[in-house]
């Protein structure tokens, strides 16, 4: 490859001993700057001034430092604390499956009508803040919001449990608002009709019940062989709405789904 | 016995980082030196073998806590090249921008920092604020300050947000007139000057012949620019100016920085003029499903074989801030990398510190080995 | 030395002439110049060759690959005359492997020499200081062996669920 | 207006002892004698802990100044403005456990620092603050003032070799190397505003500059010599090699915690008071001020105040804004620039007398 432009120059070497400013120029610039920073220097009070909960801050960091923008401005796609809505969460994992740090534990939560369901609780001791959850979240529940204080002093109050993650979800701060279109996934659930027995598994725990059990036609026996004389169902995967979690996949008896090209 | 060895390090102000610069002075002249690193070993290369393509991102923004996105686009293009994956232009004008001001950010730091070792405080509080600026930016567009995961295998993780550009042309002006006032303290004074100039020389055939790369050898006179001479990503496209400087002393590392900050910022200002006139999708369309995100469990490994993805073997090679940094990347068909080297600069650079430092004072140690800008975390890997 | 500077396509044909039989190009390499697999025994002869011939000045990387059943150094050397990279590749024996140091030819490989005796037990004969860099003096593993697991808890649990 | 609190004190102090009379004992002709004894000693103590004080508020200024020159705010937490943060930092040096390194030389590690401290805490009781405010009232002030300050060397090489660590050591022989250097164009840059005035007695030198002038303008030289030798006697930026913090950790100091780093930063602090007066008394009129300005009572120990707080000021503003030299360098500025430059000082201050500068009585020596 050849570039189009991009050429060599020579930086400039140092003026003479002669002409230097000694020490005049720097002191100069130094003065300066101390009358300029008289008043109001650039320092950001933050702990006197909260960053987020306070709408002002802006405007008032805008004011207080010399430079052109906001300095600190907590802008809306900042990666901070999670926030769960928990009552469109699809139980998928794949949160936890996406996550680098393996800080995403799936634990029980209260559905209401008795029942339970998964739903991830986050460590945030262990947690790097990639955002490959958020990402990975099928349904956008799991969101990344921009409040970014954990600080705490206690080991266990870093574990945010998913009730924990649904007040700050409830607190309406602003989402994360650069959720990426993933790329879109090239692989499918195949499955290896040679291995199925048909046990209903993948059907059962698929979060959206995208897998339904399908009669298949009965094969011709060879002579010589016998069939059995059940129903032979076998999945079939309706891959728009599947969100290729890969439950089905963990919990299959028989290892006959895998991931593959579509056909 | 009139010669001692003096251990400077781990934990000495003049490191910048976890290593031991191991010297051996003769009242205040240094007559031997033997750097050790390894201090902050974390890995890395090992971790990447059983992470997934994706996961090891994590890993490379904390390679280098300067440098966290160079990093990134490091491994990304290595695995891009391992997986036969194209990133739509897009992505790629991002992505220069990212390392044009990451580049800004680190030599800024670099600056402040240098300056501190010289015994000025001043600038390094200057830098500081102005490398802020440059960091909310960031923030603004990756959602985090210093470990981004912002670059994807096959492109970026989104697009810059609405008024970005602006916003970032305005950091650029004020960065114009903040870049002459940090030559200002530094070139005019006398004291400056006679601590820089003619100090840890290093010449163009020595530099090559240790291995040295990036600015410490663009300062001796040699213009070896990766960005230039085997440009990747949009590079080819951008007008730019290869910075030397033919002193091969401090005070050459530091004019070269200067300039190709002030390079960087031309770049940048280009990047947002294209970036504003050619809107378009930042992620390739189509990744292998392990590389992508989400990823789910990768089923039994009897399977592994079944998929067939290509096998291949990815490298990369870009300027860093600190110089020349590789990525060699072999791909078996698994879900992780075979194997994934990772070449530093700083790890040559710091290597040739004898050749730097023999002959000078323990004076002159924190202005020699502050203008080869060393960061551990790239080093030890 | 540029005077006498062979021209990338000299290259191939100068080498086989000068090393006949010991020096494979490798195909298939788009992102380098060339990709060469050379016999343990020339390693330093070749170095030297492309050095002084090649303009291959600067030699940015020794690495090592662990393929259980043996063990591959890679050279990578860049050119400023051709703006390329090119890689060298040596197979070595997994167990024993030792070859060549090429620290003589250019003393950048010094570093990484030791790094990838560090890393994956590969001795360098004739380095002059062929000690560990990374890891700690006595350490018993070399870490990038396929051999080594990783031991940490969390790590194996990244494994368990990866693998 | 030292009279006006002398009396005063004088008269607390007898009522003190009318009160204690019955208790205690004391011979009756002892009384009156032992009262002027006492109220001298209390009169000293309360001078001599204002000066005390001002080193803690001298710190916060430099704190405040260089978070200004910076761009920065500077401590502002403690006290108003931060003010008492330096007290609070004192009292966590004070809690801390004092401790010696395993190998070092306990005498001499632990008597290093504290007879930095001490040495330099005495210079401040001979220091005038106003006309004849001073602990104590020494008519060769100025020259006792200067030996008591030349003493420092030779305590921080005492405690930077007891420490036993390489980087101590350096620090120390750099330091020693430095003071003795600068210590000369020092005396001679002072010579000059002896030769004018013919008095060691820092009294008589204010007293004469308020007549006639302040010794700036004249020996313009000499004073920026004294002004730079200072820099470099008082262990500042650009001359602060001795704790050349990038290359030698802490320098001399390294090995101190606790209340023995304490005794070591204050020194550092009474030495830069020290030298802010001694530049203030010897070339920018003392407390003295034109046009009358410090006939008011107190307007001249303000007066005093204010003019260090600037001189200092602009030892503050030189760190802010010039890195460090080299050892090479240092020592060549001082024995191949500065002294040379000092030796014309005094050409230039005789040359003055000799044409009949009005402030010479030399018989009071």
């Amino acid at each position: 490859m050849e570039t189009k432009y991009g050429k060599t120059v020579k930086v400039a070497a140092p003026p003479p001993a002669g002409v230097r400013g000694i020490v005049v120029q720097p002191m100069a610039l130094v003065a300066r700057q101390f009358f300029k920073s008289l008043w109001r220097p650039s320092t950001i009070l933050y702990p006197m001034k909260e960053r987020l909960e306070n709408p002002e801050f802006r405007e008032e960091v805008k004011v207080e430092s010399g430079a052109p923008i906001g300095v600190g401005e907590i802008w809306d796609n900042y990666r901070g604390v999670h926030a769960l809505n928990i009552k469109t969460c699809i139980s998928c994992n794949l949160c936890a499956f996406s996550c680098p740090d393996t800080c995403i534990e799936m634990v029980n939560v209260d559905a209401g009508g008795g029942k339970s369901k998964k739903c991830p609780q986050i460590d945030y001791g262990k947690c790097s803040f990639c955002g490959f959850c958020s990402d990975a979240c099928p349904e956008g529940c799991l969101t990344m919001t921009p409040a970014y204080t954990i600080t705490t002093n206690n080991r266990k109050n870093m574990v945010y449990s998913p009730e924990r993650m649904f007040e700050v979800f409830k607190v309406k701060l602003p989402q994360n608002p650069t959720r990426i279109a993933l790329p879109a996934n090239e692989d499918v659930i195949l499955l290896d009709q040679d291995l199925c027995i048909g046990c209903n598994a993948c059907a059962r725990d698929c979060p959206t019940k995208c897998i339904t059990m399908i009669e298949i036609p009965r094969a011709e026996a060879k002579p010589g062989e016998k069939l059995p004389k059940r129903i032979w169902k076998e999945p079939s995967v309706n891959d728009s709405e599947c969100v290729r979690c890969g439950t089905c996949i963990s919990v299959c008896p028989r290892e006959c789904l895998y991931w593959g090209a579509r056909k | 016995m009139s010669e001692m060895w003096i251990n400077m390090g781990p934990q000495h102000p003049m490191t910048h980082g976890l290593w031991n610069l191991r010297i051996k002075v003769d009242g205040e002249l240094i007559v031997d030196a033997d750097p050790e690193i390894g201090y902050l070993h974390r890995g890395i290369e090992k971790i990447c073998e059983y992470r997934r393509y994706n996961e090891v991102i994590t890993l490379m923004d904390r390679t280098c806590y300067v440098a966290g996105i160079a990093w990134e686009q490091l491994y990304i293009m290595a695995a891009e090249g391992a997986l036969g994956i194209t990133p739509p232009a897009r992505a790629e004008y991002i992505r220069v921008l990212s390392q044009e001001l990451q580049r800004l950010s680190s030599h800024i730091i670099w600056y402040a920092a240098y300056v501190q070792d010289i015994g000025l405080m001043t600038p390094f509080l200057y830098g500081m604020r102005d490398r802020d600026l440059v960091l909310d930016l960031f923030q603004s567009y990756t959602g985090a300050r210093m470990t981004y995961e912002y670059m994807r295998v096959g492109g970026v993780r989104n697009d810059v947000p609405v008024g970005f550009t602006d916003r970032c042309r305005k950091v650029m002006d004020w960065l114009d007139g903040k870049l002459v006032e940090y030559e200002k303290v530094c070139d005019n004074s006398t004291i400056f000057l006679d601590r820089t100039i003619g100090v840890g020389i290093l010449k163009a055939k020595e530099a090559i012949q240790d291995g040295i790369t990036g600015p410490v050898l663009r300062a001796a006179n040699v213009a070896r620019d990766i960005r230039r001479d085997r440009p990747y990503s949009a590079y080819p496209e951008i007008d730019f100016d290869v910075a030397i400087h033919d002193g091969a002393d401090c005070y050459g590392r530091y004019r070269v920085r200067m300039e190709e900050m002030k390079q960087s910022v031309r770049i940048v200002r280009q990047v947002l003029d294209w970036l504003d006139r050619n809107p378009g999708p930042v992620l390739a369309e189509k990744v292998p499903r392990f590389v992508g995100t989400p990823s789910p469990p990768p089923g039994k490994e009897i399977y592994v074989e079944r998929r067939g993805y290509p096998k291949g073997r990815g490298f990369s090679s870009m300027e860093e801030p600190h110089g020349e940094a590789m990525a060699y990347i072999i791909n078996e068909g698994a879900e992780h990398p075979y194997r994934a080297k990772l070449r530093s600069p700083v790890f040559v650079n710091i290597a040739a510190a004898k050749d730097y430092l023999i002959g000078y004072r323990i004076s002159d140690i924190p202005a020699i080995m502050g203008s080869v800008d060393v960061c551990l975390g790239e080093a030890d890997r | 030395m540029t005077g006498t500077a062979l021209s990338l396509s000299e290259l191939p044909s100068a080498l086989a002439g000068k090393f006949p039989g010991k020096v494979t190009p490798v195909p298939g390499r788009k992102d380098m110049l060339a990709a060469l697999k050379v016999l343990p025994e020339a390693i330093v002869p070749v170095s030297q060759f492309l050095r002084d011939q090649g303009t291959f000045e600067h030699c940015a990387l020794v690495s090592g690959v662990d393929w259980i059943d043996r063990i591959e150094v890679l050279y990578h050397l860049w050119s400023d005359e051709y703006k390329g990279y090119l890689e060298l590749s040596v197979d070595l024996p997994a167990d024993e492997p030792h070859v060549a140091s090429v620290t003589p030819v250019w003393s950048g490989a010094n570093w990484h020499e030791r790094e990838t005796w560090d890393m994956l037990g590969v001795r360098f004969d004739g380095h002059p200081d062929l000690r560990r860099v990374l890891m700690p003096e006595g350490y018993r593993f070399h870490p990038l062996r396929k051999s080594f697991e990783l031991r940490e808890p969390e790590e194996l649990e990244v494994k368990a669920r990866h693998v | 207006m030292v009279d006006t609190i002398y009396s005063v004190v004088y008269a607390l102090v007898v009522y003190a002892l009318n009160l204690l009379g019955p208790i205690v004992p004391i011979a009756p002709s002892l009384g009156p004698g032992l009262a002027v004894w006492l109220s001298y000693l209390v009169v000293g103590a309360i001078i001599f802990a204002f000066s005390l004080v001002n080193v803690l508020v001298f710190i916060w200024w430099e704190r405040k100044l260089l978070g200004r020159f910076m761009d920065r705010r500077g401590a502002m937490h403690v006290g108003y403005a931060g003010l008492l943060q330096n007290l609070a930092d004192g009292l966590k040096l004070f809690r801390k456990q004092p401790f010696a390194p395993k190998d070092a030389d306990e005498l001499g590690y632990y008597f290093g620092p504290t007879a930095y401290l001490v040495m330099s805490v005495m210079i401040l009781g001979l220091i005038p603050l106003s006309f004849g405010v001073s602990g104590g009232v020494v008519p060769l002030s100025l020259l006792v003032a200067l030996a008591l300050f030349s003493f420092a060397p030779l305590f921080i090489f005492i405690a930077s070799w007891s420490s036993n660590n390489k980087y101590s050591l350096i620090g120390g022989m750099r330091t020693a190397a430095q003071l003795v250097a600068y210590e000369i164009p020092l005396l001679l840059a002072v010579v000059g505003v002896v030769a004018l005035t013919g008095s060691f007695d820092l009294n008589v030198i204010v007293g004469d500059q308020a007549r006639y002038g302040w010794f700036g303008l004249p020996l313009f030289l000499g004073l920026l010599l004294f002004f730079v030798a200072m820099l470099a006697e008082v262990e500042r930026i650009p001359f602060d090699l001795p704790e050349a913090e990038a290359e030698l950790v802490e320098g001399w100091s390294t090995e101190f915690g606790g209340m023995l780093f304490a005794f070591t930063m204050m020194g550092d602090y009474v030495r830069a008071l020290i030298g802010s007066y001694l530049i203030v008394l010897l070339f920018l009129g003392g407390w003295s001020m034109p046009w009358g300005l410090s006939n008011f009572p107190l307007s001249g120990l303000v007066f005093f105040q204010v003019k260090t707080y600037v001189v200092f000021a602009i030892f503050i503003w030189v760190r802010a804004s010039l890195p460090r030299v080299r050892t090479d360098q240092l020592l060549q500025i001082g024995w191949k620039r500065m002294l040379p430059l000092a030796m014309l000082n005094i050409v230039w201050a005789l040359a003055l007398v000799v044409w009949g500068w009005p402030t010479i009585h030399w018989p009071v020596l």
